[in-house]
């Protein structure tokens, strides 16, 4: 855990910020914003004291409620990984304006969070499917595109032999849509 | 006693009722024999009483139009020697490329996997045959002959022996490059042809490649034309006889190694197969063909390799001639010219006969026990046979200067087609933008270069070689 | 690249000549044959140890964690009262027809757990509270959950089996051990007395007749939804021998008519 | 490909108003239209494999005089893998790449969560199929961080001994592969003699061949064994002198060089920009390794130097694989010097439920930082676990790299990026 990096974090990004940042291990995580990606972004990367260059990883999250963008971010300046999260995506329109203006290739990582979350990320020039064929319609990693067979928790459940009890599943799932919902913040 | 029937009629019906019991009784092949015995003994009577009438017209007619007759033997010997050489440079690739890749290759068809490439081409026979939609199919049905028989009928020029030859051109060489450049023509019209993107680019690779490695080939030859003083393939050989440091190679030793460049780009090998490339474009101009037509551009490209050796040998490295001198000379009399006669032969079925005898009785006594007499004479025999054709062959090998020359020249040849295949084995494959630099830049001056010296060198000692 | 051109194509086809000569890495396979590491997991095989006794246990485990479902095992429980199965679909026109329903959204059907319905699980929950989630008193929790729900339904013990981690042949057979456990509902529980003065009218040859008439012995499985029990306590005033059902005597069970009573019972019970 | 009549939404979710998509193609590659049309020039004229959506798309398909397209794959000798690059030629010149993805893709994402934690490890297995210990290393490393779990030394050590020698096999296979694409038959065999060795050694460790499901949460399954010790020593004793012979064959070989010196630069600034690790960044000159960058392992206690070239090219990519293959050999040597006594596992429930997190663990693989990041809500499957693989991001550049050269350096250079279409399409 690096102290000196969340001081730093904190003097640069105080108004962005949401919510405390976290640390465990050696990951440093901040919460920000959809529409303060471009200048955060652009803050860990240029400022000197931060130089975040390196763009490891850009993966979407569907935590049932909203979505969520999340950047890993690696500077020689610290021993830790910086892990900033877009996060309040409204599930019904999701947008999140794009990285590509920093790392050209956040493009294809956007095509694939488009692919699979249905995310519309504004400033992406070619947000268009990468894995799914092109007349693909519904998203697959979001929490409501159930896998009848064995998914836990999911209407299916039970049928296949990974099982799971049906209590827990209707309390942790909605009943209206049988999304299961996620119990981390 | 059976009464002897009296009248003809009773004769009659009894031989038929004979004839149906012996048909009735008869089985299927008794019949077939009943049937095929006495036609084949018609057709042999007949046979030999054609060839009695028909014996000297025959031969008078032959005599009197000698070199049709040539030409005609020629042609169809050739055709007949490029499909087992094809098969024997395919199985000699697989092996060889095997071996160098600390693999064993082809080894359960036939000893050895000999039968390999045999089998392969009747796979390829028995593999359907179509044209793919768009196709101009004309042309796509005519490109493979195209290229199969430019390959085959450079063959006609190539001297293998004295008096082994098909045509002896005073332009041979001429010849030569003329067809050789037919053959890019077969791959233009296969590359056009087929509609599809690969095989176009293919095509047009080929085009341009062997247009323009031509000019280098040729003109590296051109100087050996100038010290031989002639076109004409068997007057080049003639004029390297002797021993090994009479051959062109080494007055000719830059000329060689263009030509061998040239010759290497010419036949499409590794490192400039670049229009079969299947990494890049998947088969280039054979990639829309199948069955027959593809084996017919496989077979011309393992011929092309046979005759880029076989031109190689011929205008460098002397030919059907001997690396030495030989000790004796050729012809002796006490053997007559025109071949073995009947006394030798005679002579050979005693001397087998002796030996098997002798063999086998020695290996029945003294063997051991475990020795029947006809395992023992059987093995006899082959020992013998086999002791008889050694000497057969080392008495022609002697005696006829034709059957030393088709030795030296295969040998000299098969090093050279070793030696392209040891490069593909081991040699990655070039650009195509490089491929070209390298014949316009470095070979084309390089080959100018070696004809000037060669003409300033005739010009300054003023005594152009002449043949012995 | 060596200064000299053409150097270091010549060291290349100089090795491809010497490796010309190299003894060869080819195995020839059927001949000889490539020796299999002896920590290899590749091979699907049942295995038999050196007395020639299989050595798998029919534990479904494999089954259970084969992440590709390649790993099929069915069959009836040494009871023959279950069918058992793990893995996908037998036939390809089932698995066929399985993943068109798949892709539909809808749940799959599966023969195999036709037999498996569903229960409220909130009973097997509360008492797993209880116990902590430790499979090592799988005993009490498994009797606790019989005496909640009146016996064992498989629903139940597959919860169990999965939240408190052990697996599930564990649990199943720990259910099948114990006598007193069963997967039954009881419908009529058939009493009969052994004490001293019933003994000597013979009503251990009447129990004996009663559970070779249902099949079943004195304390043990219920058959057909019928148990048969010791009384506990010769209730005062009933004539020996006492045979009781669902605790009411029944006087006129005797030994010659006790097998019959106890079949006629059975086929009551059972219609 | 499935119709192309629009279903109805078969995901619950509303679908977000993406960019709206023009009427529809029938695409050249659907062989119907091959038999409608007839036959003539307009069979060359430009057609989307479907229907254009963005900018970049109809940038690509409008085509200008003499430009013709021509599809590398989905099936061709020479795409590693089901890639498809769809060039758009003028002769043998190129002008423009669209590489098209997820011919294999299989929802690994999805499917590891809906397994068990311990399913995942042997579900993200044959994504990188070429080297799959790293996948499984960084799955490890990131649920390690997220359940605090301690991982013993020699655990560690044995990972790291796997790892590299995993590493040297997949290297080894990269030279002959570009080799082979250049048209070289002979390398690729050398290279499988070599790594068919490492893994006959490796499937007498982990007991599987190529899809080892080795990795363990807080250790490795299985100790070392007699076994694979003695082939180990057989094959060290001749390692660095076999792979230095079969480098020779390419190294100098004059054909080989010219292919590849100066063919894809890939500039530093350009490898940031893309997000390039692994071999490819160091090749552009930026030392970037975890190993080193970002300690994970017993690396630091380890001596061995991350190999840098300044030219980005073709043959700066290669030469730095040949030179890791040495470090790698050096790093084994020091696995097996100091290779501590004690357990191999830790101790851990048989179900494993971690409290509410996320984590993020990356580990250093052959072709660059394989990540993972892991999300839980607190129940025995992971909530969101996402698979960042180098392949995607190196093969990213490829439109970047390839107009203005040959056609026969798009195998130079794909060849030379190393992707694996397993890790790529997930």
């Amino acid at each position: 855990m690096d102290r000196t990096l969340r001081r730093r974090l904190e003097a640069r990004l105080s108004a962005q910020l949401q919510g405390p940042i976290r640390q465990r291990h050696d990951q440093t995580e901040i919460r920000i914003r959809p529409g303060d990606v471009p200048d955060v972004l652009r803050t860990v990367h240029d400022a000197v004291d931060l130089r975040f260059e390196i763009l490891a990883d850009l993966a979407g999250v569907d935590t049932g409620d909203v979505m969520q963008v999340v950047y890993h971010l690696w500077s020689e300046t610290s021993p830790d990984w910086l892990r900033v999260i877009a996060d309040g995506i409204a599930r019904d329109d999701p947008r999140c304006p794009s990285a590509t203006f920093l790392w050209t290739g956040a493009e294809w990582l956007e095509r694939e969070a488009y692919d699979m979350f249905g995310i519309i990320f504004e400033g992406n020039r070619d947000l268009r499917r990468i894995f799914m064929p092109p007349d693909y319609t519904s998203f697959p990693l979001r929490k409501d595109f159930l896998l009848p067979d064995d998914a836990a928790r999911s209407p299916g459940e039970g049928v296949r032999h990974i099982e799971r009890p049906v209590a827990a599943a209707r309390a942790a799932a909605d009943p209206a849509t049988g999304v299961r919902r996620a119990r981390v913040s | 006693m059976r009464a002897i029937p009296a009248t003809f009629r009773e004769q009659t019906r009894a031989a038929r009722a004979f004839a149906e019991q012996a048909w009735s009784g008869a089985s299927t092949t008794d019949r077939l024999a009943l049937i095929l015995v006495p036609l084949a003994l018609m057709a042999f009577v007949g046979f030999v009483v054609s060839a009695v009438v028909m014996l000297g017209p025959t031969i008078d007619f032959l005599g009197a139009n000698q070199p049709l007759v040539r030409f005609g033997v020629a042609a169809v010997g050739i055709l007949l020697l490029t499909v087992p050489t094809a098969f024997v440079l395919i199985y000699m690739e697989l092996k060889v490329i095997a071996r160098m890749n600390l693999r064993v290759g082809p080894n359960r068809l036939g000893p050895w996997g000999a039968a390999t490439s045999m089998i392969h081409g009747f796979k390829v026979l028995s593999k359907e045959d179509f044209a793919p939609t768009g196709a101009d199919v004309t042309v796509f049905t005519l490109a493979p002959a195209v290229t199969f028989l430019a390959s085959v009928m450079t063959l006609l020029v190539i001297p293998f022996a004295p008096g082994i030859f098909g045509q002896d051109l005073n332009i041979g060489l001429l010849y030569f490059f003329a067809m050789g450049g037919l053959s890019v023509l077969g791959l233009l019209m296969a590359g056009w042809s087929s509609f599809n993107k690969y095989s176009l680019l293919g095509g047009l690779r080929s085009a341009a490649q062997i247009v323009s490695y031509e000019i280098p080939l040729t003109l590296s030859a051109v100087g050996v034309v100038l010290i031989a003083g002639s076109m004409s393939m068997t007057h080049i050989v003639m004029s390297q006889s002797g021993s090994a440091l009479d051959w062109f190679v080494f007055k000719q030793p830059l000329a060689v190694l263009i030509f061998f460049i040239a010759a290497t780009a010419e036949a499409n090998r590794t490192p400039f197969d670049l229009t079969e490339a299947d990494s890049e474009i998947v088969a280039g101009f054979a990639t829309e063909y199948s069955g027959m037509r593809f084996g017919f551009f496989f077979f011309a490209e393992y011929v092309n390799v046979f005759i880029m050796s076989a031109l190689l040998v011929t205008i460098f490295f002397g030919g059907w001639t001997a690396p030495f001198n030989w000790p004796w000379a050729y012809n002796l009399n006490w053997l007559d010219a025109s071949g073995i006669g009947l006394l030798w032969i005679g002579i050979v079925a005693v001397v087998l006969f002796v030996a098997t005898d002798i063999l086998g009785a020695a290996i029945w006594l003294f063997g051991g026990r475990d020795w029947s007499a006809p395992a023992a004479f059987g093995l006899g025999f082959l020992v013998a046979g086999a002791g008889v054709t050694a000497a057969v062959g080392l008495a022609c090998f002697i005696a006829f200067d034709w059957v030393q020359g088709i030795f030296w020249f295969m040998a000299k040849t098969y090093v050279f087609v070793f030696v392209f295949v040891w490069m593909r084995a081991t040699l990655p494959r070039v650009r195509v933008d490089q491929l070209m630099g390298f014949a316009w830049k470095w070979l084309l001056p390089a080959a100018l270069l070696n004809l000037f010296v060669t003409a300033a060198a005739i010009l300054i000692l003023n005594q152009p070689v002449t043949p012995r | 690249m060596s200064f000299i051109p053409g150097l270091g194509i010549a060291r290349g086809m100089a090795l491809t000549l010497r490796r010309f000569f190299e003894p060869k890495a080819t195995i020839q396979y059927p001949e000889t044959k490539p020796d299999v590491a002896v920590r290899f997991r590749g091979r699907l095989q049942l295995l038999y140890d050196e007395f020639g006794n299989l050595k798998c246990e029919t534990c479904f485990q494999c089954a259970q964690a084969c992440p590709v479902e390649c790993i099929d095992m069915g069959g009836h429980d040494t009871k023959s009262r279950f069918y058992t199965h793990w893995g996908p679909a037998e036939t390809f026109g089932e698995r066929r027809e399985e993943s068109a329903v798949r892709r539909s959204g809808r749940p799959v059907p599966d023969n195999a757990f036709t037999h498996f319905e569903p229960i409220d699980l909130v009973a097997v929950e509360e008492i797993l509270e209880a116990r902590d989630y430790d499979p090592r008193e799988m005993l009490p929790i498994l009797e606790e959950v019989q005496a909640a729900y009146g016996y064992l339904p498989i629903a139940a013990i597959k919860h169990i089996g999965h939240v408190t981690g052990a697996p599930y042949a564990l649990v199943y057979g720990t259910a099948t051990y114990y006598s007193h456990l069963s997967f039954e509902r009881r419908i009529r529980t058939i009493g009969v007395c052994r004490c001293t003065s019933c003994l000597l009218a013979g009503s251990g040859r009447i129990a004996n007749a009663i559970g070779e008439a249902l099949g079943t012995r004195l304390g043990g499985r219920p058959a057909g939804g019928i148990a048969l029990e010791q009384v506990p306590v010769h209730s005062p005033g009933a004539a020996s021998p006492l045979v009781t059902l669902d605790g009411k005597p029944q006087p006129d069970v005797t030994e010659t008519s006790a097998a019959a009573w106890s079949r006629s019972l059975a086929k009551k019970s059972v219609a | 490909m499935p119709s192309r009549t629009a279903r109805p939404n078969t995901g619950a979710g509303a679908r977000p108003q993406g960019p709206p998509a023009p009427a529809q193609h029938r695409s050249e590659d659907d062989p119907r239209v091959m038999l409608e049309r007839d036959i003539n020039a307009d069979m060359y004229e430009p057609i989307p494999p479907y229907p254009t959506q963005t900018e970049r798309e109809s940038e690509f398909y409008s085509s200008g005089d003499g430009e013709m397209f021509i599809n590398i794959g989905p099936h061709h000798p020479a795409t590693h893998g089901v890639l498809r690059l769809v060039l758009k030629l003028s002769g043998e010149q190129i002008v423009d790449v669209d590489p098209v993805l997820g011919y294999l893709h299989r929802g690994v994402e999805k499917i590891c969560e809906n397994s068990d934690y311990y399913h995942v490890i042997d579900q993200v297995d044959p994504l990188e199929y070429i080297s799959s210990l790293f996948q499984e290393w960084a799955a490890v490393l990131a649920f390690e961080k997220l359940m605090d779990v301690e991982v013993p030394r020699r655990a560690e050590y044995i990972r790291v001994l796997s790892g590299e020698l995993l590493r040297i096999a997949s290297h080894t296979l990269y030279m002959g592969f570009l080799a082979l694409d250049l048209g070289g038959l002979t390398p690729i065999l050398y290279s499988f003699i070599e790594r068919d060795e490492i893994m006959e050694m490796l499937a007498s460790l982990t007991g599987a061949r190529m899809l080892f499901n080795y990795f363990r949460i807080g250790g490795v399954n299985g100790d070392l064994n007699h076994e694979f010790m003695s082939r180990l020593g057989d094959w060290m004793s001749r390692a660095a002198k076999q792979t230095e012979a079969n480098a020779g064959l390419l190294n100098e070989n004059e054909i080989f060089v010219r292919r590849t010196r100066g063919v894809g630069v890939l500039d530093r600034a350009t490898a940031l920009r893309f997000g390039v690790t692994g071999g490819n960044l160091r090749a552009a000159g930026v030392p970037f390794d975890l190993r080193r960058a970002h300690p994970y392992s017993v690396y630091p206690e380890l001596d061995f130097n991350i190999p840098t070239r300044d030219e980005g090219d073709s043959l700066a990519r290669y030469l730095i694989r040949v030179d890791e293959v040495r470090e790698s050999i050096r790093i084994i040597d020091q696995c097996l010097h100091n290779m501590p006594d004690g357990p191999v596992m830790a101790k851990l429930p048989r179900l494993l439920r971690p409290r509410p997190g996320r984590a993020w663990g990356a580990c250093e693989g052959p072709r660059g930082m394989m990540g993972v990041y892991a999300v839980s809500d607190g129940s025995d499957q992971p909530f969101r676990f996402r698979i960042h693989d180098p392949s995607f991001m190196h093969l990213e550049t490829v439109p970047t790299l390839l107009p203005g050269n040959l056609l026969a350096d798009t195998m130079t250079i794909v060849a030379s990026l190393d992707p694996v279409l397993g890790g790529i399409d997930k």
